[in-house]
């Protein structure tokens, strides 16, 4: 009992506008959906497309099979089509293209000219969204609302919209009207329709983090644009010449006393690994959200992978500790990501946060977040804990020294540096020193493993068929064991969030006792696998990996659980 | 409020002897000492170089951190707290070699940081090589030949790129080094003053007595005059002006940023208490 | 039968000069020599010393114990006082300090006053020369040659140099001569006297590298300095102005088809990054020597570690196949960068060539290299073997394309190309050609993997001890294998050069039967043991690390092993 | 030899309709018509960005490398085959901003490159923010508040930086453009053309009439007047002068580096064989 939508179209036809219109009308009306996105790397023509899922609960991932299709463009009929069922109906333009004859199932919806006729071609999408209520059987209540908040000081704009929703709903009613049945909705309390990047913005923002340098770069620009947009909350936020300077600049505010951030991708990373390795030698707090796409190189801009964890790892030369995190799911990764602000603050170090284009740009109906939950401590000198004279390096058991800010203090200073120092941050280069103060760093990680959660564990608690992930496939793993278990398997899924310091014990209890094991990545190595076999020595049976920058979906997954057990 | 000798620390110098850091050094210590600053309140961030060790043998507070990452890290603390004094010092290979991206784009934000490079024309601290602004011609292990790239005018480049204050100074005049330091220290804004500095060990080229005899100091010069200073900082040779070439200010990064200022919140960024409930009403938008 | 002399002082006293001089005029003499350094981030002041051991065979490496110590200043004999024997002697100048009353093994030189005499303060360093020769029983021949070879074409400075030669030789020998009894002279044939740094331009040189763009970085500038000196041999040697800019030049240098490297250190290589994985997807030949030195960040920049063998095994976003090898002794490093070329050029891929600062900065004699013994194939595309249209990327069993170069045939085009790419380089999105390129790019492993060659196991082949190590410390790990074996025991030593794709089939057979294993590394963490254990699942019993800067010596190690066997 | 149709390819553009990058494309393919060149004797190197996609459409050699680095690798290019004429193009976030530092450098080398910029004054392919040539006060949605920093002068900054050949070029200037690229093609040196280029999607203050109205081509400029040309270079607002600014050649990058000298070996360096047997003697030294 779930509708899926699927809307394709060229780049700048408006995909985004049909489904963001959709998802949070269906929202209001109680549903729950779920949203993910497919485009390309340029701004008009080629094809992009959004699938759009709709159930009685939040749906945790998309799926393959499509009952509407919106079809912007001939192109995403011709390379849709095959997800179709017997049942599925196709919204076009018939002054656009037409179906070829067999085709059965077309509901052609003149959106170009019904729109102009409500007066503008822009509104194309709105007639397109009209068109896809009504064969959902949906009112167009929770639309209009929309629709005038919307436009609300847009003169004209309103009404215009208004009509245009009205045409669309009129004309597919002539094709069939509720011709999907959606279930009872069940969503009580008010949901939030919310992206990934939305999230972790907010997140930021929440978790007091004031100031942001970054470079644009997919999918992370999102973030930037979110926090970019909320300047009057007293963040700033500063697009930097080059990610050199964007992780340097964070540094420098970080050290001066706010909480810093910044965010890109793969390619970018690779430009801020020496700034890394500094927060590592001068112990100053970062987070650094890293979105993956696919790679090397350039690779695939505007598509996913998790190809970067080993990358992310061992970014940086020397060795320090740091913290990688990733973000699972959108509610999970609200928490998170205040999470990677607490330890970089308490144990002074890079915390690297995991996410990919799949979870970046991918939405959902989830419950409002718990503001009050996030931990803002920030472990700071105070007058009261302040040893005279300060040093910042002071050598202690948890391998932390007390952090007193530049100015903070009349009569201290504080001084950080890259070189190995002494306690009071100055050069030195015998060896005494610098062993201490090697051991004083890795110190730390004693505490960090401590702070690490264990993985989840989904589905049955005692499985002999496991799988493992990591990240934003948790989703999809989950509606996949859903699945397995119909299928009355024991099966569970085992979910990485927290991935350095590894957790290893719920891993090292679980994998030697299950019959079967299957490590599944979106990438081409198994990067989570090769890991814990080299925190654990165990290894995963199978691995299944996807690598061509496009989510996983469970039939696929299933497919190849299938080959073994 | 406080001389020069707040500023002293007791930290071995690993200078050779005889190099024009040393009187860098004194005359930023006694520069400070004439202004109205704490040590604490002043913030001295560095790269990676002989000139770039400077955070150690003054006592303020400082951010010594990658080669040619000098910059951004000061502007980064200026965003964070506008009540810190930043001063940026570092190599001629540091800011125009490797950092020569934030040398530009620092310039073109404008923050209000006092700039001073150590201009040795060379690589000191890697034994040598030549650095952006070594003379054509230079013999070194890597250049066997001679340098053939053409010389990087960092005057020039400061004005093109529409710096306000621009300066050149040199180690051995240090009363005048002094009062350009003082003065791009009270500028508000973006202010370089690039310092003329022998290097004992690996400029055999430019030594002290090479610029003894070339720096003048500037007279009559109006530092509004923008075509003039131009035509100035062309000059390298056989004289070499020394001096203020341009100052005019203009608004600074920080005073343009909207979080920055007086409305937003009284106190420096850095010290601004939040409340995350406070701002659960950042969701109402994705309702 | 050997002996060990330290020479010691301020940076810019000239050290070097003495040992170079006296580490040739050994050699020259016929015995072998082994000299490393340890000096400090600053070019006057401060302390630096060398290490010269000369024995009748060429020694593995420094010995902590010191016969002769020539102390240029008063530090140096108390920092390197505790290393003296009974019988040892101190050559210094007593016009500089004095010894303590209690010390009696004072040999005073008045270097300066002498050196004076001869002509010039500036030949103190030949002063001391003379001096240590006659404590060691030896005549001045040997040094006379070199000093007149030196100084050919230095007006004067030949006869001064001799003068100043004899001065030290004829005022020590009032204190002792030939104190210290040097064995029988064993080398018979011509060796040379080099470091790491020249071995590793020369390699490079006769392998055909003609370009070279890097940014000076202790400790690889000696490389860049060796090649920079032979201009005139056809190579390009430019001065980037960073490290990004050296990658890209070299990796557009190699595309149009020079043999083509770069060398830097940790922080450089950082920078490098992106570059790493541009060169993985435009499938560009590019090798890359990182000198390891002590991080994070600029860390301790003149000495040694072994703490970036994770970094760049990961280095880079995405996944592409890559080959890391490391420097393990002067011989073998002269053809190990040989083949990091020829792997680079015959995969098309990234090689990675670690060295660090012992390596580097070490020198021995060593046997004449058979320059024969290098491969210099290019593997690039012929009128006879190209197939047209060319298409830089065409799928292949193996995983590599031929190589064709921009210009090198009318009538075809060469496109790289950082986007992932169809066969002709061109950008594409969809999802089958990028499974199709990863598994082109990835296939390249097998190939690689069959080229790695099996760690050296040095000692016994049955052994019930093993040491593990890899690179530079290969030297020591050897003496001590030898002192243990000396002892009886059944001990070997497991020594890594190629590093990845990591051989294992000697470690699996033999780690399972060994009663005790070592990995032994000069890093915090130990990371080969780490890469052992993920890629085959075998724990080393216990690691022995080293993490001050400093080069391990046999004793230091010795001593661990034996808190356990 | 070959005219325009010689260098087309039958590759899906990727580029808006209407943008201004269309008619650079067209009119590069039609001045390597005009030359006598062939496509595998060309190599067109790239960063990343909309601009940057430009060797997809071509046909010849080409090297589409990373974003901010389109300059380094035909660097190295050039030195490996002297041969092979190479052009760069790229956007001008690609040049100015991630790429600043290569910009700088390469002009004091003087390879020769002709360089092609396609200067939209935004990023479009990341979706409309700033770069470093926007003009002050464009608003996008990470500069809500508009531009602050001071836009980047191209052809003040190639001038200051000592570049040989300085041009600006209009892609609605077509005719006028295809001139000002054969003139750097044929330039001995790194020759710079910074092309105004509207972009429909992201760009709303710089369109193509903006740019219309206020372009003019250089009359009665003389190209070897460097003082003029400085002048000139500052002109932006009502009036946008278009055209070669200054042409005055130097010794080239390749022609002052030993390897590269006939002398030295008559192929390209990519060609010359070697015999590792013949290099023992090397070894001499150490003996
Ligand atoms: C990323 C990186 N590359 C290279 C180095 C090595 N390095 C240290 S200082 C220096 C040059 C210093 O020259 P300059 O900035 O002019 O300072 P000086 O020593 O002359 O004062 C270099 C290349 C480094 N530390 N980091
Ligand atoms: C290291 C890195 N950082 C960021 C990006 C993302 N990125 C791709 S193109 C681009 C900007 C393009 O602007 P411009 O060079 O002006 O080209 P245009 O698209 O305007 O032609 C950016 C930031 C990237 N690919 N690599
Ligand atoms: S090497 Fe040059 S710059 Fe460095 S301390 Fe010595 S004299 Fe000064
Ligand atoms: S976004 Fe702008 S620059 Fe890019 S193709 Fe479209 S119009 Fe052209
Ligand atoms: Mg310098
Ligand atoms: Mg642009």
């Amino acid at each position: 009992m779930e509708i899926n939508i699927l809307i394709g179209g060229e780049a700048g036809q408006g995909v985004e506008t049909v489904v963001a219109l959709l998802g949070k009308a269906m929202i209001r009306s109680g549903y729950g959906v779920c949203l993910d996105k497919d485009y390309m790397s340029r701004v008009r023509g080629g094809h992009n497309f959004s699938r759009l899922r709709i159930a009685a609960e939040t749906p945790w991932c998309a799926a393959g099979k499509v009952d509407i299709l919106v079809s912007l463009d001939q192109e995403t009929y011709l390379l849709h089509r095959d997800k179709l069922q017997g049942k599925s109906r196709i919204i076009y333009d018939p002054d656009m293209f037409s179906l070829p004859r067999e085709e059965q199932r077309g509901a052609a919806v003149p959106l170009l000219h019904l729109a102009k006729e409500a007066g503008g071609a822009v509104m194309a999408n709105t007639v397109a969204v009209g068109a896809v209520l009504v064969l959902m059987g949906m009112d167009t209540a929770a639309a209009e609302d929309l629709l005038r908040q919307m436009f609300a000081h847009k003169e004209g704009m309103v009404e215009k919209n208004l009509q245009a929703l009205k045409k669309g709903y009129k004309e597919a009613a002539l094709h069939c009207s509720a011709c999907f049945s959606l279930p009872e909705k069940k969503l009580k309390e008010e949901r939030l329709f919310i992206d990934g990047n939305q999230v972790l913005g907010m997140s930021a923002l929440a978790s007091g983090c004031r100031f942001l340098s970054a470079y644009p770069m997919t999918p992370s620009t999102g973030i930037m644009n979110y926090l970019a947009g909320k300047q009057e909350y007293g963040v700033v936020v500063e697009q930097a010449e080059d990610e050199i300077s964007a992780i340097n600049m964070v540094l420098g505010a970080s050290f001066a006393g706010v909480r810093s951030m910044t965010c890109t991708s793969g390619g970018g990373f690779a430009l801020m690994v020496e700034g890394v390795s500094l927060a590592g030698m001068t112990e100053t707090p970062v987070v650094i959200v890293v979105g993956m796409r696919p790679g090397p190189a350039t690779g695939l801009p505007t598509r996913t992978e998790q190809g970067d964890l080993e990358f992310v790892l061992h970014a940086g030369h020397g060795e320090f500790p740091r913290a990688v995190l990733s973000a699972v799911h959108l509610e999970d990764a609200f928490y998170r990501l205040n999470k990677a602000f607490y330890l970089a603050d308490k144990y002074q170090i890079p915390v690297i946060f995991l996410t990919d284009q799949n979870f970046a740009d991918s939405a959902r109906s989830v419950t409002p977040f718990d503001f009050q939950r996030l931990n803002c401590e920030r472990f700071l000198a105070e007058e009261e804990n302040l040893v005279r004279p300060y040093r910042r390096y002071r050598y202690t058991e948890n391998g932390i020294s007390l952090r007193a800010l530049p100015g903070q203090f009349p009569g201290e200073v504080v001084l950080a540096d890259s070189d190995e120092h002494n306690e009071k941050g100055n050069i030195i280069e015998d060896a005494l020193t610098r062993r201490r103060m090697v051991e004083k760093r890795l110190r730390k990680q004693e505490g960090l493993f401590s702070e690490m959660e264990e993985p989840v564990l989904y589905g049955h608690q005692e499985p002999d068929l496991l799988l493992i992930g990591w990240g934003s496939t948790f989703g999809c793993l989950r509606e996949t064991v859903d699945i397995l278990r119909d299928g009355d398997r024991r099966a569970a899924l085992l979910h990485f969030s927290d991935l350095w310091p590894l957790p290893v014990k719920t891993v090292s209890r679980l994998l030697p006792g299950v019959k079967t094991s299957f490590c599944v990545e979106n990438n081409a190595t198994g990067q989570l696998a090769s890991l814990l076999r080299r925190e654990t020595g165990l290894e995963v049976d199978h691995k299944i990996l996807k690598y061509d920058g496009r989510p996983f979906l469970p039939e696929e997954i299933l497919q190849e659980v299938k080959k073994y057990v | 409020m406080c001389n020069a000798s707040c500023f002293a620390v007791d930290e071995e110098i690993a200078w050779c002897p005889g190099c024009g850091n040393f009187a860098i050094l004194e005359t930023l210590q006694n520069a400070l000492g004439e202004l109205e600053l704490l040590p604490h309140q002043i913030l001295l961030c560095s790269g990676i170089g002989q000139a770039a060790k400077i955070p150690h043998y003054v006592r303020v507070n400082g951010f010594n951190g990658l080669h040619g990452r000098a910059l951004p890290p000061a502007v980064g603390a200026r965003a964070a707290n506008t009540s810190l004094k930043v001063i940026v010092q570092s190599g001629d290979g540091d800011t125009y070699g490797e950092g020569g991206n934030h040398f530009l784009h620092t310039i073109r934000r404008n923050p209000d940081i006092a700039h001073f490079v150590h201009n040795n024309q060379v690589y000191g601290l890697t034994k040598g090589q030549a650095s952006p602004t070594s003379d054509p011609g230079m013999k070194t292990k890597v250049q066997t030949a001679g340098v053939i790239l053409s010389p990087f005018n960092p005057l020039s480049l400061a004005l093109t790129m529409g710096a306000g204050f621009v300066a050149r100074g040199f180690s051995g005049e240090k009363e005048h080094l002094k009062q350009l330091m003082k003065a791009a220290l009270e500028f508000p804004g973006y202010a370089l003053v690039d310092i003329l500095q022998p290097c004992v060990s690996f400029n055999k080229v430019n030594t002290f007595a090479w610029y003894k005899q070339r720096v003048h100091i500037l007279e009559e010069h109006d530092p509004s005059d923008r075509e003039a200073a131009n035509h100035l900082a062309g000059q390298w040779g056989e004289r070499i002006p020394i001096g203020i070439f341009y100052q005019v200010p203009s608004p600074t990064f920080e005073s343009r940023i909207p979080a920055l200022q007086e409305e937003s919140g009284q106190e420096p960024l850095a010290y601004r208490s939040f409340d995350p409930a406070a701002l659960a009403h950042l969701q109402e938008e994705f309702k």
